[in-house]
């Protein structure tokens, strides 16, 4: 098992992009899109969806931690407000990482994939370089 | 007016109405030096509120009234601003409690519970062209309000007067967080919208207090 | 007139995506997709194509300059390589960013709607801190 | 066989047959430090240049040949190997200039070009765990020959065998550059596909030559 990534964008083609991207070199991470707001119906708008976060931090974690990315700052405060609803337990093994999105999810998904934990896939995140 | 549950919904209800009228104001500001979608984000979230408000059985509390509120925000705002109202108003429930009703310095806990939420959310100081350079003199002058005696209608009413005063404050102001950060200098010169709104959500607090009582 | 923005990624829907984020803070500027291989008839595979990215440098530019972001190292080959079939007045124009994709996008998106010169749209993608 | 515009063509069609029979061989080794298409991309790249050999005219010069071949590699092969293959082919098309075939030196001269072009666009040194590590013995291992007074067709076998070499010494280093290089210390123990096939390439072009003569 791994550790999983959600990839939080206000764009929903971005965090799919994201996720199919950094399968490339991941097939066994659960990469897991959450990006624009709930559809309700139609098509994702641009924005940052609460439940969307939520959910997917649920669907990354299965018991290994799970990474998160975020594009812009109310990205960032929809994920942190997300992680605030966890029950403690799995609150302790969930990192916000505050990354480059594209470039630090790759990164960290190749982390996973060689069966980092937590704090090294959030540091592959964290450290990743502007295009290798 | 007593500040019980009634109020709450009211509140709300106000709010809603206000934002519903100043969607596309709103919005300007937020073309001028965001993404434009700030009237859209709050009138979608607002009206989500109302409706929950209309399905839900009667809440008993406030408190309870202002949590349903803050979820809904949460999942239907998509913007900067729904995490930031929605950790809001979950902290001013929490400040409430149980109380069947909130006496003035039950308001003036609640608002700066509230200020304090949205301050532990976005990271925001006074005097950086956000919602909190609203929020912060709201949450002063309903202090004084208060200490002076006033009853909860006029506690409300001092802290929505502050809070448009806050708003039209940030006009010079050069954006440090947020979107308008982007802009840098050029953010000088316009309105914060965040601040703007929250000067029409306490007004709509004040007024559903039934003014000054 | 502004800075036009190419944006090659790996992935046509980031690409994409990309650009429509960052339109929500430009409406006037000129923010080109190059995002994945060349479709042949099928669905954009992940990869980057010459042929797209030069197709947009030209769409992007119109004479008031270009930057160009990208994402994972081979799309800074692929644009670098475009770069060297321009004719040098084009060339003189063109900029090619080291910046985080998404962030950078939408500070160089801000920055060149604000009439900024291709070099000040340069800075501010390359300046772009991450999560504002 | 002498060097000219039909030993090119021969070259380029003997290595889309090798890069295809050898396609799952490469996906493999990029399946292990990469991203698993190098076998697909390479494959669906020298399929294109063959495509486009079959369908102009026949080119008076290897160089025109090599040009077209870098042109179609760079449209079609869509990762790393697309801009690095176009740019090592451009270079030695260029180096060739427009000599009708190329003498012993010249292969030397456009080996080294080739050489010198990927590590312009890819920036990557001796070492790195790139193709540039079957590139560079390749180079030197063609001076060696055609000082010795070797014919062009031995000049490419030595630069093919050296390119060979070359490739299995990637196998412990650690990645500097590319996809591999996410990877860190884990890289090592693995063959870059890259190098690999770049010895496939070289192998093309020795065989096209007909052996040393
Ligand atoms: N970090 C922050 N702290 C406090 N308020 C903020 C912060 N970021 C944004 N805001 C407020 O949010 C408002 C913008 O809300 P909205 O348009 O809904 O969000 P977005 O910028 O995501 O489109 C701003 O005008 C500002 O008042
Ligand atoms: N900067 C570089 N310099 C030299 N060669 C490189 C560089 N980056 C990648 N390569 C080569 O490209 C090969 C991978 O090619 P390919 O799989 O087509 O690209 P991608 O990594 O984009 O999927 C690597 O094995 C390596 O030999
Ligand atoms: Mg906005
Ligand atoms: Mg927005
Ligand atoms: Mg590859
Ligand atoms: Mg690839």
């Amino acid at each position: 098992m791994s550790v999983g990534l959600v990839i939080v964008s206000h764009s929903a083609k971005i965090a799919e992009g994201v996720c199919e991207l950094a399968a490339q070199m991941a097939a066994d991470v659960r990469l897991v899109p959450a990006g624009g707001t709930d559809a309700g119906g139609g098509a994702a708008r641009i924005g940052t969806s609460f439940e969307k976060v939520a959910n997917a931090i649920t669907k990354a974690g299965q018991g290994d931690g799970v990474v998160i990315l975020t594009d812009l700052g109310s990205a960032v405060m929809t994920a942190e407000m997300a992680l605030e609803f966890l029950d403690e337990d799995e609150r302790a093994t969930v990192r916000l990482a505050s990354a480059a999105l594209v470039e630090g999810a790759v990164a960290a998904a190749v982390q996973a994939q060689a069966g980092g934990s937590v704090e090294d896939v959030l540091r592959a995140a964290e450290e990743a370089v502007v295009s290798i | 007016m007593a500040l019980d549950a009634g109020w709450a919904q009211e509140w709300l209800r106000a709010a809603a109405r206000a934002v519903a009228e100043n969607r596309t104001h709103l919005m300007e500001l937020d073309r001028a030096i965001g993404d434009a979608d700030h009237g859209e984000n709050m009138d979608r979230g607002f009206a989500a509120v109302v409706a929950k408000l209309d399905a839900g059985p009667p809440p008993a509390t406030p408190a309870e009234v202002l949590k349903a509120a803050a979820m809904t925000l949460m999942s239907t705002v998509g913007g900067a601003a729904g995490p930031l109202y929605g950790t809001a108003l979950l902290r001013a429930a929490t400040s409430l409690g149980d109380a069947a009703e909130a006496q003035p310095d039950a308001v003036v806990a609640m608002l700066s519970a509230a200020r304090d939420g949205i301050v532990a959310r976005g990271k925001a100081e006074s005097g950086d062209k956000t919602m909190i350079d609203a929020w912060t003199p709201a949450v002063e002058a309903a202090a004084t309000a208060a200490s002076a005696g006033a009853g909860p209608g006029a506690v409300l009413a001092a802290a929505a007067n502050a809070a448009q005063a806050g708003a039209v404050a940030t006009d010079p102001l050069v954006a440090r967080k947020g979107r308008a950060s982007y802009l840098g200098e050029r953010s000088a010169g316009h309105r914060d919208p965040g601040a703007a709104s929250t000067a029409l959500i306490l007004a709509a607090a004040a007024e559903a207090a039934g003014g000054p009582g």
